[in-house]
Order: C-alpha cells, then structure tokens, then sequence
C-alpha cells in the first residue's frame, strides 16, 4: 500500500481513535489485510501527515505512547470561548447511568441498559470517565467480554464521601423525600437548579 | 383448520425449522413448531397489522384484494397458538379479531349492484394496512441510513494543556440520589428487574477485591481480611467474595486440600 | 482578520466542539475581539477547510445544526478495528415509532398508536427523549391535550441530514379506487383467488 493510500487511513485512525496509536498498533490492524502496509509504510505515512499538519489548527503529535490528534495550543484562547459560552450540564440519562454504576457496581454497560430499559450511548461512560468518576474494572467472563465499571476515588472526593458506604441507602432516599419535596425536574427532564437547604449534601 | 396451514405452507414456506408427527396437542397436528422457535416467531410482529401483512405478503396477495375469509382464518389460528402459549396477548390483537369478523360477516351479505369502492367493508382495514406498510418500510429506510456510533465517527481531537480552567458540569449529591431512586422506581414498574439491595460496603469490597486482582495474578484469600477491620469487616469481604464467585467475576484456587487459597480475576 | 488567519482557528474549534457549530455560534465567539470577522469571513473559511479537507480521511461536513469534523465514512472499515464495543443497536418498534415521528409530525401518542396498531410503551417515547432525537412541541387542543411530538436538530445531527427534507420518501400508497371489489367464496366459504365479474358475493 503506497502512502498516498494510507495517509488518509491513519488520518481517519488517528482522530478516530481515543489513545494515541503507536506504529505497532497500526500495523497490527492490518494484520490479514491484502494490501497489509509494512512498519515502514506506516512510519513514513505519519511522517508526511505531520508535516500536512504543520500549519493547521490541530497538530499530529507524537507522545509518550504514540501519535495523536491535538489541538494547536496557539489557539486556546478560542477554544476555551467554546466551554464559557455554553458551560456542560450532564443529561438525566448520564446521572441515572452515574447512579446504577456508583450504587451497583461492578456493572456492565449491558446491565445498565437492563435496569434503565433505555440504551446507554457510548459518549455517556465517555463523559463519565473523562471526568474521573468513572472507571474500568476489568472484564466479565461472559460472551463479548463487557467492561465492567466502578466508581473511583475521584467520585467520592467529589461528592465529599469517604466511602461509598456513607451513600444514602434507597430506603433512605425514600424517606427523605417525604420531607424534601425538593427533587423537581421540568418537562424535558432536566433536573432544575433550584437546590435544597441542607448544605450538608450538596456542595461540591 | 390444517387444511388452510397445508395450503399456506405449500404457497410459501415457513420461516422456521419444522419437526414432523409430535404427538402435541398444539394446533395445527400435522406441523408441529418448537414452543420456544413460536415464541420468538410471534414476538417478532410489531403487532396485529404487522402480522396481517405478513400473512398476506406470504402469499402473494395484492393487498387491495385481500381474501378476508382466508386470511382472517390464518389470523385466528395465530392468535390460538398464541393464547396457548400463554403469551401475553396485547388487547389489539383481539380487537383486530373482531375487526376482521365483522368485515367477513359484511362480504357474506348481498350488495347493492351499483355498489362503490368505498362502501367495501375492507376499505377501511386496507387503508390501515397500506399505511401501516408504508411507515415500515420509512423505518427501514431510516434505519438504513448512515448514522453517528455506526458509520459515522466523530473525532476524539486531544485538547491541548490549557492555563485555563475549563468549567465542568455541577452535579449536587441529591442530583445522584433522586437520578437513582428513579431510575429504581422504573424498573421495579417490571416486575423482571428486581434491583437488588445488598449494602454498599459489600458493592464497595467487591470493586476492592478486583481492582487487587486485576493487579495480580494470584491474592492470598486470607490477604483480604484485615484484623483490624473486626468481625463485620471480615463478613463483608467474605460476602463480597461469595458475590464476586456467584457473578462468575473472580475464581478461587487451591492446590490441594489445606493448602493455601488464592483468588484471580476469572479468565 | 483573512481567511488564512481565521482558518486554522475554525480548524481547531471544529476539532474542540462536541457538537456542530453554526456560523452564528462561531461569529459570537469573536464578539469583542479587535479583530472580528464577520460571518461571511467565517462562511468564507469554512468554504475552504471543506475544500482542504476533501481528500483526507476525516471531512468537513454539513449537517442539521451546522458544521462538524467527521471521520470520512470510507474508512469505517478500518477505524471500526479500533473498537470492541458494538454500535447501539434499536428496535424496531422503536424505529417505527421515530419514523412516524419524523415524518407526520407534529404527532400525539395516539396518532402513532392508531397507525402502528399497537400501544407505544412510555420507555420508548422516554429513550427516544434521552437521546433527544424527540421533543414535545406542546400540546394538541383535543381533549386530554395529548403532546405533540416532533424530531429536534439533533435527531437530522445523528442520522447525518441537514433537514427533513433529505429523509428517505415515503413509498407511495396505491390509490383505493384501484382495487378491486370482486371476489368470491367458494363452496366451503374460502375465497378463491380468482376474479370475477359479478359483484355477487353471497353464494355462501
């Protein structure tokens, strides 16, 4: 495969993928292939498109465990607008997602799915990880091998736990709404800003 | 009866393997169906005109000229085998039913010659089928579409170390605690998903005990008590572990009898 | 600010967003600056990236609410290795159910159920919500002002459209005044498929 071939393969791969991809990691995806690039294909393809990338807005970057898509830091200051003209609000759905895994964790994905009769989108455990709430624990030795998820020590930091342990218990949330009315949600779900008193709770 | 099913088998065959001379009191004798390939074939309708249509597909009808005594006699014979499996019959089926009834009824009496198109009794249930058809197919076409997580990737682009502090989502522990009591409202709505109680400080050892075993390949079982933890401590790892075993997550080994145990992450 | 300038700002923000970005979204996130580009400065690069982008393996492309980096759907084959996880997979109920949507909206829950012929369990309106391919477009004024539903921008983002009207046409329905109202029993009163001319349907 000639590199005006792969180029745009590892172009595609590249911001595809979300780890940086190492050339050994490349040649083995094409481990089968007809047309099965050597390392030295891969090496020069990823050579010509850093330099195609050498005045752009993203850069293909080489890192510790390979080479990467990022954002050219010479323009920050824009892409940082991005985040204060509409500052992130996690959906209902991420926070059940978010519940199930802190309160029945280990927990696949398809659990989840199970429990919520509703699918759970790749970008939601996305999100969740990249937060650091959220982490892979392994494997189940079922078929198709799911991750399973638990929480993590940020999660608990977070909400100012010290283990999951001091997590109210579904009998206690139950009982609490009795006196807490306070748990209003609008039409689309949304969970409204209005927040109870007990500051005990909330804060973080 | 097994006269319309040996007609309409002959027409076209069924979609399912079929086992000859079962001695089953199922309809109709002379084709038995596996209960469990049944079950499966009959949930896959979306519905009493889903089924029609396939009825009438089956066999090649113009569906402007539907034969309604044929197709309604292949329709009840469904709706029978359904009723004995105890499948839980959605209320439209037998709405459908009756439907059809009355339209046969209908075409047994005599017409006026200068009768209209729309005075047919099966105007009304053509229409339906025709759109009914039409949105199966637009479902079909929509699902066909290229569409994001399948043939479309977005870019996973690496933002760059930034001086600022982005803002994050904020998310109050009540927010968690009612997303949790509902999501366990809803599915307690189905009887099916039970969600489970057990305390959080067994949930809490079991992630413990993988994360330990993911680290190694084999952990001392006597290295998960810690004396110091007292006897509820030790009861929770012994519990947790019971669960981590009973979920098929971690797997004990043992040389030989009395030698020590370890545990590891189930391959 | 020129074209050459803006260019690589716009790469980066396509690059940064999780979700596309208008030209009216990317003109805010300038306003104040010394030097602003106007939208047709922004229309103008963004002509350009489409252009510089369109041999590459990931493409500018034009959906519903604006503009977004994808990756090329020609290289599916391979960026699909990086993956263990299997697409989200929906029924067909549920595809039904957001096809009715799609194309008879606005529509209330019983209009759908009357065309499919089934009821439409409150799960699935609720998934097709979450994952906001579905909103309520207020109320129908009949009585029990049963929600009218419509698709959102997000829905036309998801299925790769810029509007409703690059949907699929709808298959035609044969006119009702074609068919024909002839039949006939035979003697054990099964109709038979022949066609006859008499109207004379009773000899049962």
């Amino acid at each position: 495969m000639n590199s005006d071939k792969l180029r745009p393969i590892l172009e595609a791969l590249f911001a595809a993928a979300d780890k940086p991809l190492s050339v050994n990691q490349i040649f083995e995806l094409f481990v089968g292939d007809i047309e099965q690039p050597g390392k030295d294909d891969i090496r020069q393809a990823i050579h010509e498109l850093v330099e195609q990338y050498e005045n752009n807005g993203i850069e293909l970057k080489q890192v510790a465990s390979g080479f990467r898509f990022q954002i050219r830091s010479d323009y920050e200051t824009w892409v940082a607008r991005l985040w204060e003209q509409k500052p992130p609000r996690y959906s209902r759905a991420l926070m059940e997602t978010l519940a199930l895994i802190a309160y029945r964790q280990p927990i696949t994905r398809g659990e989840i799915e199970d429990i919520r009769g509703v699918s759970v989108s790749t970008n939601m455990i996305k999100t969740l990880q990249e937060r650091e709430w959220v982490k892979s624990l392994g494997h189940k030795e079922v078929p198709g091998r799911p991750t399973l998820y638990g929480t993590t020590r940020e999660f608990l930091d977070y909400f100012n736990l010290k283990s999951l342990n001091q997590l109210p218990t579904l009998a206690e949330i139950r009982d609490l709404d009795q006196f807490n009315p306070e748990f209003q949600f609008d039409e689309n779900g949304e969970m409204t800003a209005k927040e109870v008193d007990s500051a005990e709770t909330d804060n973080v | 009866m097994e006269r319309v099913f040996a007609n309409s088998a002959s027409q076209s065959e069924m979609p399912f393997a079929l086992v000859q001379g079962e001695p089953l009191t199922l309809i109709p004798q002379d084709l038995y169906i596996p209960p469990d390939a049944l079950l499966v074939f009959l949930e896959a309708f979306e519905g009493p005109l889903d089924l029609l249509l396939y009825l009438i597909k089956r066999q090649n009808i113009d569906i402007l000229n539907i034969p309604v005594a044929a197709i309604t006699k292949q329709y009840m014979e469904y709706i029978q085998m359904m009723d004995n499996l105890e499948l839980e019959l959605a209320a439209e089926y037998l709405v459908m039913a009756s439907m059809l009834a009355e339209i046969k009824s209908r075409m047994l009496l005599p017409r006026p010659a200068e009768s209209s198109d729309e005075d047919d009794p099966r105007a009304e249930l053509i229409r339906r089928l025709q759109e009914y058809e039409q949105f199966k197919k637009a479902a079909e076409d929509l699902d066909s579409l290229d569409r994001l997580e399948r043939e479309i990737h977005l870019p996973n682009i690496e933002l760059p170390e930034f001086d600022i502090d982005l803002p994050q989502a904020q998310v109050s522990i009540n927010d968690l605690m009612s997303a949790f009591r509902d999501v366990v409202n809803r599915a307690e709505q189905f009887a099916s998903h039970h969600v489970e109680r057990e305390p959080l400080s067994v949930r809490e050892r079991m992630v413990i005990v993988l994360e330990r075993i993911n680290a190694d390949d084999f952990t001392g079982f006597i290295d998960f008590f810690d004396a110091s933890e007292g006897r509820m401590g030790a009861v929770v790892s012994f519990i947790a572990i019971l669960e981590l075993l009973k979920e098929s997550l971690i797997e004990l080994v043992q040389a030989e009898p009395f030698a020590p145990i370890y545990v590891k992450a189930k391959s």
